[in-house]
């Protein structure tokens, strides 16, 4: 896996944001809520959480649409959404550089952000991808170059309440024992991602860290 | 543009004016019956009509009322047929967004917005002929129609466009002079105080001849006003004098 | 036949004498540097001098200095009588579109119900308010009282106001009718003409004593007689046509403007041409008057 | 959302406090906050932080055809979003008034002064040429997003590469980064525009105001200028009247504040460029300052 840095708490509009980088993969991501919600998108019984993602190039289009949607699925399965009723959690994330395994980075910045914004969450989330290059060998966190000539390209998403798989996300073509070798080995990967998080929520809560 | 000389040695421009020199300015006030107030102004080629309604309760969106003052809404539109390449569209392009946005200002600054509060005022403007000092014109002739619905102003507001050929400020480009790609200033005044209510300037001018270009600019708006300052004396005086009021 | 004419001849022939009125000023004059006057409408204080906000005549009652621009929006004061239109129906009150600078307001306890009773208002006749005026329905009212936002409260409460049945509305500048006592007329050619101050001017036929008593909640929609139809006609076209030369409106300058009209059709009043010759007529009978 | 109006008390006490000549940050009035460029990993891509504003600016290119009237001029093309990350008063998708504002200031301040040679962005005459387009992206909407966004904005189209072409006939080719070095854009001067916040109807003027500064000021005007002096865009925004006076002395402090930020962003840009040189480290990440406690860092093990 590559290096993983993160900086909290940069933005001063939004109630909670985080600046992921993977690699040299990096996404900013804000949270706003639980805030208002406009009215027809109100939903009695729990909140409403909507995404909006930010390619840094040009008009959204299908992709980003759909890109957003995965999010917002996987994020809201995370949120205890049934604490908020008649309210909104907004999701803004925007695109610094993609340099591969992207939706992974923005899947556990939002997560973080969701953290830092201090929204109440059913379990954490940490997503992992991994390639299978066409030599069938399993590749961690690609790159940009190697997702180009690779065979397949999968994203997994899991809790780390019991370690279910929450989203995958595929790309290309692979046999059923590979799928779960990946399984297998970003399952063991994203308990680094979750150590990370502690790691950082730790530092951010913790008042003899106190440098400065 | 190369190999034009917008300024020839004898001091005359393409058009044949002196660098200080205004187009002709024609205008004419109540143009409209249906509207409170209206008038058609040109300036050389640029020819632009302005209507206003108003004051009248706020219509559409009542979020936009204001407790305090007058709504100034105002629409700034070029008609298909204005310029040399047909228009697509008529308003509601970024620059003619920027236009109305501009004009709105303008006029929210000179408009005593205090007397009416709860109300909205309409400015509309469109432009039939484009040849330079579209926003000039407007601002010309929406005040002319503004005075005649009888809307209480700080003064009248004249705006002017400048411009900085061969170490020399010339007054009032028109459409060629703008597209040279030199230096165009553009400045709304209320003539009497010399106070700037809008000011805008485009392409490079070096920040030490800016002073010379201003001044010029303001002068002119100032040669604007008297033109105006007429038209509605004479207006004003037709009028009356039909009317039939003892004064 | 059509009649057919060039854009350009239509344009008034500039009278010679325009000459310039000495009082006439522009937004931003200075109307006067002495601090000893009151700041009337259309005017600012700025720097300690008197300017003019709107282009027009300066009108100086002892201290108060006021300048009157020739067009402008219905400035509601108590007292007039205005012609407006019902434009919504809400809780206890109606909104009227007077062409003034706000909506006016008609509450409903400044409505003398139909039948003219005076009592309270019961909840029964809040649910009623539709069947007494609706959206689009036109009225003759007075203004009440002013609000401090300048929206104007009107009244009926009298059996001379309330909805108007069959008749012709004109819309004319505010400013060109006339301030008198009464501005309801009864001309002697046979029809009623209300003078609205809002600039709205109502012609209808003259009703005879009885109807006209009932506050005008019962419509009156018998058919109209041609005769009465052509006078109605008639007096429109006259109020364009003097409307159309800047003259002063009141029972006078319309009547007199009627009586010279009669040599010709109806129809060829408003040609510009008979439309001049009208008022060129009508103007030495009034000034005859010494007004 | 609707924005959430300053308190009377808040709108009273930063009017006082610029009537005593003072800020709520303890800045001076010509006072800038401080400034931060980052280069991100691509060409062509920065972040300016100034004081809480962030802005994230990005160059691209692609081949177009040219505009009927320039046949042999590239194209240019500015466009700004506001993110509802800045403000929760963005919207997505409509663009706002403000929004139309400062994309216009910027197209003008940009195209119009011609900072980019664009006739060097012609292919073919008439059929191909290069259109570059710059994308800003507000993150953080602490006031002045003009200046932030111009300054992001020239700093990324000097950072940019555009690949090499050869033309061969009627045929095109693109080379990779690989095959040949790609290009700088000619960019002959940096426009800079400097905010002025006036208050008082004049009396008093802040040079970059900050969101609440803004939220009480009468009316604003930007200077756009090169370090050379020349002014590249103006414009007054807001209902207040000024005099020529002080329209001249905010360009006379404009001159300054642009030499000193034309210098920061040439500094900015060397200490990039030798990075990349010596195969040094860049990107975002080289920005981030690790010993705070809102930062953190870590190695994963390797897996397998």
């Amino acid at each position: 896996m590559c290096e993983m840095m993160c900086e909290l708490g940069q933005l001063t509009r939004c109630d909670g944001d985080a600046c992921l980088m993977q690699g040299e993969t990096c996404v900013t991501t804000a949270v706003y809520g639980p805030t208002e919600v406009r009215i027809n998108k109100e939903i009695l019984d729990k909140a409403t959480v909507e995404v909006v993602y930010k390619s840094k190039v040009g008009l959204p289009g299908c992709a980003e649409k759909m890109f957003e949607r995965i999010i917002r699925n996987t994020c809201e399965t995370m949120i205890l959404t049934t604490a908020h009723p008649r309210s909104g959690i907004n999701i803004i994330i925007q695109e610094m550089q993609n340099s591969g395994s992207y939706l992974a980075c923005c899947i556990n910045s939002a997560c973080l952000a969701l953290l830092d914004a201090g929204v109440s969450l059913k379990f954490l989330v940490a997503a992992v991808t991994c390639l299978i290059d066409n030599e069938g060998e399993i590749i961690l966190d690609p790159n940009s170059k190697q997702e180009k000539d690779g065979k397949a390209l999968l994203t997994f998403v899991f809790d780390n309440k019991d370690f279910s798989i929450v989203t995958v996300n595929t790309k290309g073509s692979y046999s059923s024992q590979q799928f779960k070798d990946c399984t297998s080995l970003c399952k063991k990967s994203s308990k680094q991602v979750f150590e990370f998080y502690k790691k950082s929520m730790e530092k951010l809560l913790s008042k003899d860290n106190f440098v400065k | 543009m190369a190999g034009v000389n917008l300024l020839s040695d004898q001091g005359y421009r393409i058009d044949g004016r002196k660098p200080n020199e205004l187009r002709r300015i024609q205008c004419k006030l109540g143009v409209f019956k249906q509207a409170d107030g209206s008038a058609y102004i040109e300036q050389g080629n640029t020819k632009v009509l302005a209507t206003v309604y108003g004051p009248h309760e706020i219509r559409g969106s009542r979020a936009k009322l204001l407790l305090d003052r007058v709504l100034v809404n105002c629409q700034y539109s070029m008609a298909t047929f204005s310029t040399g390449e047909r228009k697509r569209r008529p308003r509601g392009d970024r620059k003619s967004q920027e236009m109305t946005m501009h004009l709105k200002q303008t006029f929210d600054a000179a408009i005593m917005t205090n007397l009416y509060p709860r109300s909205q005022i309409d400015i509309f403007v469109e432009v039939l002929q484009s040849d330079g000092g579209n926003y000039c014109a407007s601002v010309n002739a929406a005040t002319l129609a503004l005075i005649d619905a009888g809307i209480p102003m700080k003064d009248f507001v004249c705006a002017c466009s400048a411009s900085f050929v061969n170490d020399n400020p010339i007054a009032d480009i028109n459409y060629l002079e703008e597209s040279s790609g030199g230096p165009e200033l553009i400045v709304a005044t209320l003539p009497k105080s010399d106070q700037i209510v809008f000011l805008e300037q485009n392409s490079r001018l070096h920040e030490d001849n800016l002073s010379k270009v201003i001044d010029l600019a303001v002068k002119s708006c100032k040669d604007v006003y008297t033109v105006l300052d007429q038209t509605v004396r004479d207006h004003v005086s037709e009028l009356s004098n039909s009317h039939g009021w003892d004064h | 036949m059509v009649d057919i004419r060039v854009v350009g001849a239509r344009d008034r022939q500039k009278q010679e004498f325009t000459e310039e009125i000495s009082n006439l000023v522009c937004p931003g004059d200075v109307i006067t540097t002495d601090t000893g006057f009151m700041r009337g409408h259309g005017t600012y204080m700025e720097d300690e001098k008197l300017h003019a906000s709107v282009a027009g005549v300066v009108e100086r009652v002892n201290k108060l200095i006021c300048v009157k621009p020739l067009k402008t929006r219905y400035n509601g004061e108590v007292g007039d009588v205005v012609i407006g239109r019902i434009i919504e129906v809400g809780q206890k009150r109606w909104k009227v579109d007077t062409r003034s600078k706000l909506d006016s307001i008609l509450m409903l306890s400044s409505v003398n119900l139909p039948g003219g009773e005076l009592r309270r208002r019961s909840e029964e006749d809040e649910k009623m308010m539709r069947n007494y005026l609706k959206e689009g329905d036109l009225i003759s009212a007075e203004v009440q009282s002013v609000f401090s936002d300048g929206a104007l409260s009107l009244h009926t409460r009298s059996l001379k106001y309330g909805k108007l049945a069959q008749g012709t509305i004109i819309q004319v500048s505010p400013s060109l009718i006339k301030r008198r006592k009464t501005h309801f007329h009864t001309l002697p050619c046979g029809a009623t003409i209300i003078l609205g101050n809002n600039g709205s001017v109502w012609i209808s036929a003259t009703m005879n004593e009885e109807t006209e008593q009932t506050g005008g909640y019962e419509q009156d929609l018998e058919p109209v007689s041609k005769g009465d139809r052509e006078v109605i006609a008639r007096l429109r076209n006259c109020v364009i046509a003097l409307s159309e030369h800047q003259m002063m409106l009141y029972d006078t300058s319309v009547l007199y403007s009627y009586e010279e009209s009669l040599r010709f059709n109806v129809k060829d009043i408003l040609k510009p041409e008979i439309m001049t010759e009208i008022i060129e007529n009508t103007q030495p009978r009034l000034e005859s008057l010494g007004t | 959302m609707r924005e959430t109006p300053l308190s009377n008390c808040e709108r009273e006490f930063i009017r006082k406090a610029l009537g005593e000549r003072k800020r709520l940050d303890g800045r001076q009035a010509y006072d800038y906050r401080t400034l931060k460029i980052a280069f991100g990993y691509d060409r062509g891509c920065c972040r300016v932080d100034l004081g809480q504003t962030r802005v994230l600016a990005q160059v691209s290119c692609e081949i177009t055809s040219p505009k009927q009237q320039r046949p042999s001029d590239g194209v240019l093309f500015v466009n700004v979003e506001l993110s509802p990350m800045a403000s929760p008063v963005f919207e997505v998708g409509r663009m706002s008034d403000q929004g139309v504002e400062i994309n216009r200031i910027l197209e003008r301040c940009l195209k119009e002064s011609r900072c980019v040679d664009t006739e060097s962005l012609c292919i073919i005459a008439g059929e191909k040429v290069w259109q570059i387009r710059v994308d800003v992206h507000v993150m953080n909407h602490d006031g002045n997003l003009i200046d932030c966004s111009s300054i992001a904005a020239i700093t990324a189209l000097a950072h940019f590469r555009r690949p090499d072409v050869t033309v061969d006939g009627t045929d095109v080719i693109v080379h990779t980064i690989e095959e040949k070095d790609p290009l700088p854009l000619s960019v002959h001067h940096m426009p800079i525009c400097v905010s002025f916040s006036f208050y008082e109807q004049g009396k008093f003027l802040l040079v970059d105001p900050s969101d609440k500064e803004e939220k009480v000021m009468d009316g604003k005007m930007v200077i756009g200028m090169n370090k050379h002096r020349e002014i590249c865009s103006l414009q007054v925004t807001g209902q207040m009247l000024l005099l020529k006076d002080q329209v001249l002395r905010c360009s006379n402090i404009a001159v300054v504040k642009v030499t000193e930020i034309t210098e920061w962003i040439q500094k900015a840009l060397e200490n990039d460029r030798q990075a990349r040189s010596n195969g040094e480290r860049f990107g975002f990440r080289e920005a981030v300052v690790m010993d705070t406690v809102t930062t953190n860092q870590m190695n994963p093990e390797k897996l397998k």
